[in-house]
């Protein structure tokens, strides 16, 4: 039993992350207004980038700005210890993911205006009667 | 076993591309007599170039030329031996004949779109040649194919509502059995043996065991429609929608005959009589080919239109051909090989004369044809000619090459054979004969027609002529045909 | 739909938590992820690329390649909007009404296409659906936006020291200008800043980047190699690599900031540009 | 030069994709010239490539000069080599033909469209080139978020076809980046060539597999594999020609061709194939989608909508081809690529001629086609013939390969719903050549058949398509060489 | 790092996630969409990652609000779900 809950204590980042991700995706799924799944998408790419970050954490580190190198000098002699600085690379990558997901969001609201403007609703179900009495 | 010496030259390349070159020059040649006389040319050198490979087969040499090795082992490959000769000779003939045909008939009853019908014709003629030149099953299911689709727009020259219903027919058992049953029974041989490249003896032998065999002989025998044996013959009589001269030189020659040609190819070059005779397949073949041929002389019985009496003739005599190679014995193989020839110039020219008699008097069916000898008399004279080859009397060729089927069926010891060649040669009679005696010899009164002659186009009465004159020659002179045969007779048997 | 929904999402989530229990330890100093490359980039930035804000070192210079595409992911952004919602032409069924308000008394007044309003100082055009009129919004927004923009400059610049660079400056920097738009309306940005030089700005963010890249290899090195800019920029490699990530930087700030602003315009007018939020 | 085409293929179309931009708010003229010149540089490039593959071997490009797996770095080997060109021409020739149609259809937004297109194509020929996990992920979503730009603009129901494509594509994108966090986490390397170093040791973890299931899972997604294809034949059939001929042609295939390169070179042919036991339910799936894709072409009544679920069919081929787990198979699949993005090409090209000018593809006004545009419909009937599968266009070669690998295989049932495929095709195309051949029936006999003149597109959209019909025959003879020369280095020798 | 923290702000997270998805009003939802993304932006400070909560700020609590609000301006505040 204690082995269960250190589990979850030890990885509950994770868990969250598969829990907001399980929730975007039902949204995207099972939603019926077409804003709601773009926030259920948007909220799917959030949990990945957690993930990510996620990854990147470390014990014991900070932030990975080399502080004492302030200004111009390149000081030769510095010693910097990897362990003491979180890693950086998922942050990289998730800087790249977050952008991607900003331009989707844009897209697809985009999308959904364009739909508006031709259906004047928002709900899926609906737009799917509207064409289905057109034909 | 001897070995065949081989030739690498681009003729046969040639020969199959030469009608495809005339094709751009149909298409932007605006006066029918240039179209026309171009046709003419590509046929006329088509001929010539087969012609000049005759010598060399004849000497029991053989050409070859690769285009292009697209898969490991299979090539895209020519080979010219005997057997192919035969045909290609026999085809390319006829393409002369049937295109002076074409003209007259086309022009005689102003078919619409004559162009796009003599393009098709040269491709289906390419198509042919192909077919009969080439060197394995990759090469033949190309050009098989290529058949299928370029006689489409012929069959459905018409483009009107019964047209459309026969094409899709047509293409359905045509182009259906190829993919369904060749394509799989190719594929499965070459995974077997890994090479389709035909050969004397075939090269399955040793490489399946006998379910197989027996799997990959039904999907072949069946997946070349084209041979129209029973039950995927159908689309034959449905296909006499086409024009008579397509009718004619495809339904006749070309398109059915590419059928058994492919069906005998595989039989001596994919099985080998060895591994046919070890299993005793041939038995079944040949109980195949007589039902078919005993039917397919039945149901012409009861045709009234001539063509589509002519096409169940044609289903039967077709089965000839297989019946004799599925003798596997040499006289047989010889009979049905030869009989490729025979039927060919009787068959075309019984068609020529349904399309003589549709132009010139606009009737197709036969209980509108009493009394018509004495309207037609050239005609019909070539008529009971070319009967008399199909049923198979002296003086036509016809005689000779059933002779050697019954020939063949006493050196296999296949006596219900012989029973089958004679009831369908009284069934031929049966139906060819009744169409002669009311067309000469019937009372005035009976009649159709006034007592005129008047014959169709010189163009349409000219090759029927010659075909009918070429039937009786062969029975005297039928040396090519029977020394082609008997080239390809040796290398299959390795005698 | 709900119940498949349901289903595949608790498929998905089941086989997630199955693989959950192989991963190394929540912030373990001695998982895969932190011993095998990152040791490297935090040891050797400072030498390879002077430039101590590790996240702006590999985003702009290691893996510079990707950056450049995130900045093109951000550009077809705004062009798609752009290509999907903006019309210039309007449908025959709609009548474009304009609508006044004069200023003294608040009285609104619809002017319908083809009237003109008699020239007066007294009337201001405002938006049929939104009207703002706070003076004090506007006013503070007013104040706000010269050090919104400064922060962004500074964010921009900064990157190489601090957390920030060009994509968050550059998306300060359009929030400051949306926030206008907000304040006050859109005719009063698309005024001050064309549509035009938008999206020509927007392709010139990107271009100094990518442009930036195509200069090295026109130089003879390898892609977005910056050391062989230092004949250019006058100073040593090591230095010059630390330059040409400003320059980058600021290729990416222009470009994201142009592009909110492009999204922006054609989402709030759904592609009209007659009036926004 | 000749070192710097990896990069040279990707930027020269990105930086054009800007200043086609810049251009088209300037001069409306140069947008169109400025994308064939790109786009030539970049074919150009991708065939220099090709040529440098097979005389070298592999060829590496370090981004920024930085080696892997600190930076990013393309690795061009036999593979990628064949599948750069066909997707670089393709793209070249459809821009071609598309002109005519975009000044059509988009008077006023000719430059965000060249735009968007030759953006889109970077992302594909980066897609393809690139030899970094996280790297194609950005490139898979420039590719996308382009592409649902240029579908969008298409008919009425378009935006919300796209829509849909975009949920579909989005998630399809996350969760191949999933797949790539997983391999980062148990790895700590983000390059394929490193990830697949450090994998073997750690086949047996949980993190791996599920890294492999969702990666998989993504790019099926993408792709439109079976059961996740329902987004495809709306999103392609209400979209404009000149998209539907850049994006059905190259969009799946490429993703085809990331799923083989994650199998061969990520997680390689001992784990796909020998560690993982699934090969056989894939292949069953790829026989589903085979059959459901035709069948469900067989109900439709309008052009594009039956090519779209062609499509659907296709990728069965390709999934199923690749998961067979024998070399002929895989050679089949990566043959297919090649060959079904030419033919897809050469159909939806003539789609575009017809809408051009009919401005229909539904069934009924099909009629009298084959007088109307013959050359078109020439080129229809060869395209045809090769999704049909008749030598020796291409089509016929990459499904005889398909077909051995199911026999060495033993799959029988992949066989037959390959050879059920090719008859349906044949219903499908005959269905709609009789149309165009035979209707509208006259009861004369068919003599004053069709008095309507020849009414063809404009050269510039058939010329084109007439190279590519004559491309379709050229590269089914060159197959040997193909396979022989590139193919056959393209597949680890460890799958036998 | 306060683990404490950590967890009620993951906590929140998942409260107004769900909350974006369940609100019957589609401004609501921007909003709360909002407030998540804010929250997530917390969550990665804390956890080191300081440029990606920076971008997170500026991009998820702020432009895409604004984006969403811009749309649901531009189009309707009703939904059924």
């Amino acid at each position: 039993m204690t082995d269960l809950v250190s589990t979850i204590i030890a990885k509950y980042n994770y868990w969250i992350y598969i829990t907001l991700m399980m929730i975007g995706l039902y949204a995207m799924i099972a939603k019926n207004n077409l804003i709601k799944k773009i926030v259920g998408m948007s909220m799917f790419q959030t949990a990945i980038i957690l993930f990510y970050v996620s990854i990147g954490v470390k014990k014991g580190a900070t932030i990975p700005i080399l502080e004492y190198s302030h200004g111009h000098g390149h000081d030769t002699q510095l010693v910097v210890h990897a362990a003491d600085y979180v890693n950086p690379l998922p942050h990289v990558l998730m800087l790249t993911a977050i952008v991607v997901g900003v331009a989707t969001l844009g897209v697809a609201l985009a999308l959904s205006i364009r739909i508006y403007d031709r259906y004047n609703t928002l709900e899926e179900d609906e737009i799917l009667t509207q064409i289905r009495e057109e034909k | 076993m001897e070995t065949i010496e081989t030739i690498t030259s681009i003729k046969p390349l040639l020969a199959v591309l030469i009608s495809l070159l005339v094709v751009p020059i149909l298409v932007s040649s605006r006066t029918p007599n240039v179209r026309e006389a171009w046709t003419f040319v590509a046929a006329i050198a088509k001929f010539l170039l087969v012609i000049s490979m005759l010598p060399v087969v004849l000497n029991g040499a053989e050409i070859v030329y690769t285009v292009a090795e697209v898969l490991p082992g299979v090539a895209i490959k020519f080979r010219v031996d005997a057997f192919g000769m035969l045909f290609a000779l026999v085809s390319s003939s006829l393409w002369i004949v049937t295109t002076i045909y074409s003209i007259g008939y086309m022009r005689g009853l102003k078919e619409h779109s004559q162009t796009r019908y003599f393009c098709y014709f040269a491709l289906a003629l390419s198509a042919t040649i192909g077919v009969a030149f080439s060197a394995n099953l990759l090469t033949m299911y190309l050009f098989y194919e290529m058949l299928s689709f370029a006689t489409y727009p012929l069959v459905t020259h018409h483009q009107d509502r019964e047209a459309r219903s026969s094409g899709r027919k047509y293409l359905l058992y045509i182009v259906g059995t190829s993919i369904a049953f060749v394509l799989p029974a190719m594929m499965i041989s070459y995974s077997l043996a890994g090479t389709l490249e035909f050969s004397g003896q075939g090269f399955l032998a040793g490489t399946s065991s006998k379910e197989v065999t027996i799997l990959l002989l039904v999907l072949f025998l069946f997946g070349f429609a084209k041979a129209g044996i029973m039950p995927f013959h159908s689309w034959l009589p449905a296909a006499m929608v086409a024009p008579t001269p397509v009718s004619a030189l495809l339904h006749a020659v070309a398109v059915v005959k590419v059928g058994v040609f492919s069906i005998v190819r595989v039989l001596t070059g994919v099985f080998g009589t060895d591994l046919l005779l070890s299993l005793n397949l041939g038995t079944f073949i040949v109980y195949l080919a007589s039902f078919t041929i005993l039917v397919g002389s039945l149901i012409a019985l009861s045709q009234d239109g001539l063509k589509r009496r002519l096409a169940f003739s044609t289903i039967a005599q077709l089965s000839y051909i297989v019946l004799g190679v599925g003798l596997l014995s040499p006289k047989g193989i010889t009979g049905g090989v030869v009989h490729i020839a025979m039927h060919a110039f009787g068959k075309i020219t019984l068609f020529m004369c349904a399309g003589a008699i549709f132009v010139a008097t606009g009737k197709k069916n036969i209980s509108e044809m009493v009394g018509i000898g004495r309207r037609m008399p050239i005609t019909m004279t070539a008529f009971f000619i070319a009967s008399l080859s199909i049923i198979g009397l002296p003086p036509c060729g016809g005689f000779l090459s059933k002779w050697y089927l019954v020939l063949g069926s006493l050196e296999a010891h296949q006596m219900p054979i012989l029973f089958v060649l004679l009831t369908s040669s009284l069934l031929n009679a049966a139906y060819f004969m009744p169409i002669v005696y009311k067309a000469f010899f019937c009372t005035p009164q009976e009649a159709m027609f006034e007592n005129t002659v008047q014959e169709a186009p010189l163009f349409c009465v000219v090759p029927l002529v010659i075909t009918a004159i070429i039937s009786i020659i062969l029975f005297f002179y039928p040396q090519p045909f029977f020394r082609l045969a008997d080239i390809m007779v040796r290398n299959i048997t390795g005698m | 739909m709900k119940i498949i929904g349901l289903i595949i999402s608790v498929l998905t989530g089941a086989m997630l938590v199955y693989a959950a229990a192989d991963f190394p330890a929540w912030s373990d100093p001695s998982s895969p992820a932190s011993t095998y490359l990152s040791p490297h980039f935090i040891e050797k930035t400072m030498e390879e690329t002077s430039v101590p804000n590790i996240v702006t070192a590999v985003l702009a210079d290691y893996r510079s390649f990707d950056t450049m595409f995130e900045t093109a992911v951000i550009f077809s952004a705004g062009l798609v909007c752009f290509f999907l919602l903006r019309t210039t032409r309007r449908k025959e069924s709609e009548t474009e009404t304009t609508h006044y308000r004069h200023t003294l008394t608040g009285v609104t007044i619809q002017i319908k296409e083809g009237h003109t309003l008699p020239p007066s100082d007294e009337f201001e055009r405002i938006d049929s659906l939104w009207t703002p009129s706070g003076l004090i919004i506007k006013t503070s927004c007013r104040l706000l936006v010269p050090f919104i923009q400064l922060f962004g400059l500074y964010v921009i610049a900064h990157g190489h020291y601090s957390p920030g660079g060009g994509f968050q400056g550059g998306v300060i920097l359009g929030a400051s200008i949306i926030m206008l738009a907000i304040s006050y309306d859109l005719r009063t940005i698309i005024e001050r800043i064309s549509e035009k030089m938008v999206a020509v700005l927007c392709a010139v963010g990107v271009l100094i980047f990518s442009g930036t890249g195509a200069l090295c290899l026109l130089l003879g090195v390898n892609f977005l190699d910056y050391n062989a800019l230092a004949p250019i920029l006058l100073v040593d490699p090591l230095t010059a690599r630390s330059h040409a990530i400003l320059i980058v930087e600021i290729g990416v700030g222009v470009a994201v900031m142009t592009t909110m602003i492009w999204l922006y315009c054609n989402l709030s007018s759904a592609g009209k540009y007659n009036q926004g939020l | 030069m000749s070192q710097q085409y990896p990069a040279l293929l990707v930027v020269v179309p990105l930086l054009s994709a800007m200043i086609i931009s810049i251009a088209g708010w300037v001069n409306k003229r140069w947008c169109f010239p400025i994308a064939v010149a790109a786009l030539g540089v970049a074919a150009c490039s991708s065939v220099g490539l090709l040529l440098q593959v097979l005389d070298q071997g592999k060829v590496i490009y370090l981004m920024g000069g930085w080696p892997p797996p600190m930076g990013i770095a393309y690795y061009i080997d036999h593979l990628n080599g064949l599948v750069l060109p066909v997707v670089s021409i393709v793209a070249l020739l459809n821009l071609i033909a598309a002109k005519k149609s975009i000044e059509q259809q988009f008077p006023d937004k000719i430059g965000p469209f060249y735009s968007l297109y030759v953006l889109m194509v970077a992302g594909l020929l980066g897609i393809v080139a690139t030899g970094d996990a996280f790297n194609l992920y950005v490139l898979l979503e420039i590719a996308a978020l382009t592409g649902y730009g240029l579908l969008a603009m298409g008919e009425e129901r378009a935006p919300l076809a796209t829509l849909n494509y975009l949920y579909m594509g989005t998630i399809g994108a996350c969760f191949y980046l999933l797949g790539v966090g997983y391999l980062y986490i148990v790895t700590g390397s983000l390059n394929m060539v490193d990830i697949a170093g450090i994998l073997p040791d750690l086949y047996q973890s949980k993190a791996v597999l599920a890294a492999f299931i969702i990666c998989m899972v993504g790019v099926w997604l993408k792709m439109a594999f079976f059961p996740l294809h329902a987004w495809l034949p709306n999103a392609y059939t209400y979209a404009s020609s000149a998209a539907t001929g850049l994006i059905a042609p190259l969009v799946t295939k490429v993703m085809i061709y990331v799923m083989i390169r994650l199998m061969l070179t990520v997680f390689t042919p001992a784990f796909v194939f020998s560690f993982l036991n699934v090969s056989d339910a894939i292949v069953w799936l790829a026989v589903i989608a085979i059959v459901t894709g035709g069948v469900l072409a067989l109900a439709e009544r309008d052009l594009k909508k039956m090519l779209a679920y062609i499509i659907v069919a296709e990728v069965g081929y390709m999934v199923g081809g690749a998961w067979l787990g024998n070399r002929d198979g895989m050679t089949g699949a990566i043959l297919h690529i090649v060959n079904d993005a030419l033919m897809t090409l050469c159909v939806f090209l003539v789609v575009g001629n017809i809408v051009y000018k009919v401005k229909s593809y539904a069934f009924e006004n099909l009629q009298g086609l084959f007088r109307k545009m013959p050359f078109t419909m020439g080129a229809f009937v060869i395209g045809a013939m090769s999704i049909i599968g008749v030598p020796p266009t291409c089509g016929f070669f990459s499904k005889w390969y398909l077909i051995t690998g199911a026999i060495a295989a033993g799959h029988y049932a992949f066989m037959a719903a390959l050879l059920f495929s090719s008859l349906v095709s044949v219903v499908l195309f005959f269905r709609v050549f009789e149309i165009c051949f035979h209707e509208p029936f006259s009861d004369n006999h068919g003599h004053d058949h069709h008095s309507e003149a020849m009414d063809e597109a404009p050269l510039s959209m058939l010329v084109p398509l007439l190279i590519v019909a004559a491309t379709l025959i050229v590269v089914g003879l060159y197959t040997g060489v193909i396979v022989n020369q590139i193919i056959q280095f393209a597949i680890p020798a460890s799958l036998v | 790092m306060i683990w404490q923290l950590d967890l009620a702000i993951l906590t929140l997270v998942v409260i107004t996630g769900i909350g974006a998805l369940m609100v019957k009003d589609l401004l609501g939802a921007a909003i709360l969409f909002g407030a998540y993304s804010f929250m997530m932006c917390l969550l990665w400070s804390i956890m080191g990652a300081v440029d990606v909560a920076f971008t997170e700020a500026s991009v998820g609590a702020g432009v895409s609000a604004v984006f969403f609000v811009a749309a649901v301006f531009r189009t309707t505040r009703r939904t059924k779900d």
